[in-house]
């Protein structure tokens, strides 16, 4: 799309602050082995159209999350070193738990379908920190981030992705369909699209009640083409319901690109169809993400409807285990890389002397080991006894009802 | 035991719910400030204010899945399509969502949801509105599916559906709507899901029908005793679960049956019902099961096409006279 | 909706001319009996809410009509009076032919639903007045006036209504379903938006032979907020094909007006989410009409992508033939029976010595005994065979394969 | 002949129409510049470019409808499904629009459209993904519903569907792609839909599979051979139009059946054929018709679950035995 370049505008929300405009930092290295952070591209592989729609795009996508991205500067006062702290542990939690995932995959410990979120943890952790325990989430596919971020535990997550009857839905979900009621967390779902109307119906439950909650609902770029989502939207606003819509924008649904399935890809720009606030934010800047959310939380608590925010966000990894990835350059890949949000989030945590390289390494510490105590309970869980195969089909039925 | 139509039971049966139980909400195209494009739900508005009782945009995908979620939550949402086969377009909510959270989640959370409306055929409205799709949903499990053929049963089945933990789709039909019949008056009376009834004993051959083809299945019979045949017929009421026992009991006796729905014959739910009394019964049954379903064709609008596609009576009585002594069974 | 006269803004599209504000010319005389115009509203059958509703609405949306409906003025100068005759003739037919409809709908000759176009007839005329032969239409079950438009005799859609084997679709599809494949009016549909993603593949086509051809798109205000709509829309948008998406905008869907419906009821606006032109104009005046189709066909014809427009219009009858109608109110009906169509066209073309007030009655005489004539067609057509009963369910089929 | 994959084969057929018949075009998500989510569209965009090889939003009920309209134009479109079950959300095109549109306008524009895409379980895909929901098709006139079991049919079957003048809806196994087979070089060789294929002659019991369940038949008549049993398996390869005469003269023969397929067991193909089996051929069976279907369960995840709720070879081998002489038939 040679045009791209000027369609794609930025109108940054989140704080007041111009965006700063990060330079590639190169590689990193801390969070990560780089070869996680992608795959190699390998030209032999593709036809010459491919080659030129992905030159051109890739400008235009490297070149929006420079207008969208900024650096972390002011940090709100009611997040102190303990939230920021907790912050950057989360997000670390979440990228070490997918790199022990994909390892976990790549030895067959783990099967099916296994969508990664590596990359795009400043989302889940920014929001969540904006919301309240009572606050409902559900998302798609891509689900295990925000399992993690509501405080599932990494056991039962990654138990689950072992399928066994420790994980937190027994193993009958699997990678795509992570629940916790309890925390409510309202699941991860596999249809495209097809969590949106149902987070509408949470949000209408809120309201119901009256107990001043409300339900983040998360999808991706390629989901806003649904007609769920368009329904869903629309259901909402007309209801005047607490939900945030957050469109995690990571520019592709498997291999192709917004602008190439989108007509509309500045997504925040499709609330008004829906006379709802839409805006775009920085998503691999977790004070953003939450700067952004507190005030469509507060939007909606006062009763003034639902929210869309679509963060500009980059998956690090393919699509699934199963995606070769050779439709992103190397070039778009290391520039998202360079601005990881985790790495950023240390360099803050730094440079205000909150934390030393030493502290830090020692978090990280803890929490690979948490993330192989939970690799080492779920390979040692057993699997789900066969009785439990029947088990929560009906909540009410007779034996001699089976055909 | 009071008269009153179907629809006034139907009505009734949300009413008694939603002041039993706040939590009990309903939602669709036009059932609110309209009363219901069929009046199902009218004066609901009025009795319980526009919190509990709330028109939608035509979003049928939406306002399943805000069904859905609300029911996550804990309330007891009643879903109406303007006519079932509306569900269509939310599918994907119905058999992806609805039927499989409660399992795909391990039980942490059930739906206590009712998706209804009415459907049938008879009422020249074409291909794309007349249609019975009751196995599309039959097909599907997680969800439960009851059609209520008697006035009694449109308010005993609705309370179960509305009481049930489970998401249950109550198929109602158009074309019963304005029969009139006893309804009993307890407010706790309710016709229990997974039981079918024996609305006419008989021992030659047993008439399994649902919704109004119940009421076909009685007219046959009457018509089948003037030629000294003596018929069962049984109301199927819940498709899932489906009440095998009272069916194989009955052919256990006339050794003889005949399925009758709207739905297209093939692939319908009179295949289910022969499959199960062929498994359940098979060294009772005398001749095969006669399946007198829809036929498989698009609905035409023309009234003299029309009236061919869906059963008639007799071919009910061809069917059972097939099944008795090989008559002839030509079904154009 | 209090604040809903805030809300509707008023975009005229078509001309440059500033609308001119019509004053209510109290009921139509001409064009058919005041009765049909409308049903009684009996207030003793409403709710206090919905009357609470209905006071809010009605002023806004006489509102809007007044801000963009204007009298016939500048007529282009490629319509001369053998067009606009035509264009007076035709909308006249359709006036005609559906009061002949209704009646013969309660003399139980007409059964199962039965959708009237009374009152919108400036949509399908203008519009198809400014297309070619060759372009595809397409539509929803309120549809005789568009397959009236094209070209199909009203002997042909009269005997379908009647379900007779001379109707158009041989008593098949009865009044939701006309089609004529030899005048490209691709059918009437009667699931909401469902013929919004096949209009797109009609245009397609159109693309593909490249022939210079397009497809109109007709549906109402709440069609938009179907899932296949915005699908249809977008994907029509990514291909850049030759739709024009025509939204009728006669304000109800069934008895939900759009504003309770429509989160953003200005629905011309909702293009902005595929990057299409969107423009609002006049429904009630059949030369803006025609201008505002031709903008879009040549936008469309240029290769530029697709094009809605939303026309401001009103179904002068209930929704159909079951609908008592009792939630619009007297005056809102008034007012857009104030501004029929019909009657503008008869006052132009008097007013410009094109016609005499007896030389239109000569032809209104003309069509009243057209319609008289296919009403008789129809009446006397036989019902189709019953062979005809298992014909056109497959081209490709064997006896043997009847299950 | 050439040994090539079912994957191969597929993507022959299209290769081969395309280039006889300049109307056939291809779309879908990530079809052509991705080359296929399973690679079965591979190598298509760079031989016949954009025009006729086209990438798609994720909006199934747009594109089927693209589909739709584009045959209505006289193109022949065929229009993937990255996974059969996303088929849902455009149920409405599918059954209201695509199987309706050639009856409901008398015949006066057909659709030569294909839908494809693959099914099918064993893949620990979840309950969302992993299933297989032929029925659904099966029971919707106007629609033809072909499943490929072998490497030769996934070639001769595309492009008898691309041919057909009517909708077919071509449904490939996921677990298929990578098995190897003959495949004839002929690009006039079809195979013709409506015809069932004997894949095994015997004479105790028909085993009645479809797509991967053939395979599985097979080997559960090797298994039977070595207890004395002679099975004759057949592929059902066409489940409307079914060719019920090929079941029908086997059963005359072994005068015993049992069906099995992936889909939910309750309304589905299994049900079918049984019914038509027992219309057919009541006289000649001596045990009921065996349904070994997919449990009434949504797919589970967990390795050791799932395996349980598709039918087993040795669940075959019970229902064989159980058809021959009551063994009994444990189906957990
Ligand atoms: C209705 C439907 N169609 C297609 C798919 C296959 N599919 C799974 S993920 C995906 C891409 C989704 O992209 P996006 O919404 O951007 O989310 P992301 O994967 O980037 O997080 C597709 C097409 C599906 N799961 N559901
Ligand atoms: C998917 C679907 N849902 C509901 C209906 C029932 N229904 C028929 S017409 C209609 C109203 C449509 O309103 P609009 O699109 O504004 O068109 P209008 O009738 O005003 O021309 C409804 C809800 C339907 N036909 N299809
Ligand atoms: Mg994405
Ligand atoms: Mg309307």
């Amino acid at each position: 799309m040679a045009t791209e370049k000027g369609r794609a505008s930025a109108a940054v929300a989140g704080r007041n602050g111009k965006s700063t405009v990060e330079e590639p930092k190169g590689e990193s290295t801390v969070h990560g082995d780089p070869s996680e952070a992608g795959i190699e591209s390998t030209p032999s592989d593709k036809s010459a159209a491919a080659e030129k729609v992905e030159a051109a795009e890739m400008a235009s996508f490297v070149e929006l999350a420079r207008q969208t991205h900024q650096e972390i500067t002011d940090v709100p006062d009611e997040l102190g070193k303990d939230e920021l702290l907790g912050m950057y542990r989360m997000m670390y939690l979440i990228r070490r738990f997918e790199t022990r995932a994909a390892q976990m995959y790549t030895q067959g410990k783990i099967k099916g379908f296994l969508h990664l979120y590596s990359g795009q943890e400043a989302v889940a952790v920014g929001s969540r920190f904006a919301l309240t325990p009572k606050d409902y989430m559900i998302t798609s596919y891509r689900d295990h981030g925000h399992a993690l971020v509501v405080g599932m535990s990494a056991r039962e997550v990654m138990a689950e992705l072992f399928g066994k009857s420790t994980g937190c839905v027994g193993g009958k979900g699997g990678s795509m369909h992570m629940f916790s009621a309890e925390k409510r967390m309202m699941g991860g779902y596999a249809i495209v699209g097809g969590s949106v109307p149902i987070s509408v119906g949470l949000a209408l439950g809120c309201k119901y009640k009256n107990e001043g909650t409300l339900c983040a609902s998360y999808f991706g770029d390629g989901a806003t083409n649904q007609g769920a989502w368009h329904e869903g939207l629309n259901l909402s606003a007309v209801w005047k319901l607490p939900n945030i819509f957050v469109c995690e924008n990571n520019f592709y649904g498997i291999g192709t690109s917004v602008t190439r399935s989108t007509a509309e890809p500045d997504i925040y720009k499709r609330a008004s169809s829906y006379r709802m606030p839409g805006v775009r934010a920085d998503g691999m800047n977790v004070i953003e993400v939450y700067q952004a959310m507190k005030k469509a939380a507060e939007h909606c608590r006062s009763g003034a409807g639902p929210y869309l925010i679509e963060f500009i966000t980059y998956r690090f990894r393919p699509h699934s285990m199963s995606d070769p990835g050779t439709y992103r350059t190397k070039e778009e890949e290391r520039f998202f890389t360079s601005i990881d949000p985790i790495e950023q989030m240390a360099e803050y945590l730094k440079a205000n002397g909150m934390q030393t390289d030493d502290e830090l390494k020692t978090l990280r510490k803890a929490v690979d080991a948490e993330v192989d105590d939970a690799v080492q309970f779920a390979d040692e869980s057993p699997m789900p006894g066969e009785e439990e195969l029947r088990k929560y089909v009906y909540k009410e039925w007779k034996d001699e009802w089976w055909g | 035991m009071a008269e009153m139509t179907y629809r006034e039971a139907l009505n009734l049966a949300f009413k008694e719910e939603m002041r039993r139980d706040p939590d009990v909400l309903l939602m669709g195209e036009d059932v609110a400030l309209y009363g219901g494009s069929f009046k199902v739900t009218k004066g609901l508005l009025e009795e319980f204010g526009e919190k509990r009782v709330l028109d939608t945009p035509i979003s049928e995908a939406a306002f399943v899945g805000a069904s859905i979620g609300a029911a996550m939550t804990g309330l007891k949402p009643i879903c109406e399509f303007l006519t079932v086969g509306f569900a269509l377009v939310a599918m994907d909510q119905i058999v992806n969502h609805a039927a499989k959270i409660y399992y795909m989640f391990n039980g942490q959370v059930n739906l206590p949801m009712v998706l209804r409306g009415p459907g049938g055929g008879g009422h020249q409205l074409g291909s794309q509105h007349g249609q019975s799709i009751e196995s599309y949903f039959l097909h599907c499990p997680g969800l439960k599916v009851v059609m209520p053929a008697t006035v009694a049963d449109a308010k005993g089945l609705m309370k179960a559906a509305i009481r049930d933990p489970d998401p249950v789709f109550v198929m109602e039909h158009e074309g019963l709507y304005g029969m009139r019949g006893e309804c009993p008056d307890d407010p706790e009376f309710i016709t229990p899901i997974g039981k079918a009834q024996v609305l006419r004993e008989g021992k030659d051959v047993t008439l399994i029908g649902l919704s109004k083809t119940t009421h076909q299945c009685l007219q046959a019979a009457e018509l089948l005793a003037k030629d000294g045949i003596d018929a069962e017929v049984i109301d199927l009421r819940s498709l899932n679960p489906m009440d095998d026992a009272t069916l194989v009991e009955s052919v256990k006796k006339t050794n003889r049956a005949v399925v009758v729905y709207e739905g297209w014959r093939t692939g319908g739910i009179g295949a289910e019902v022969a499959s199960r009394l062929m498994e359940k019964a098979f060294y009772y049954l005398d001749a095969p099961v006669v399946r007198i379903g829809g036929k498989d064709i698009p609905a035409p609008y023309a009234y003299n096409l029309e009236k061919l596609v869906y059963p008639r009576i007799e071919e009910i009585v061809m069917g059972a006279k097939y099944a008795l002594d090989g008559s002839p069974l030509i079904i154009r």
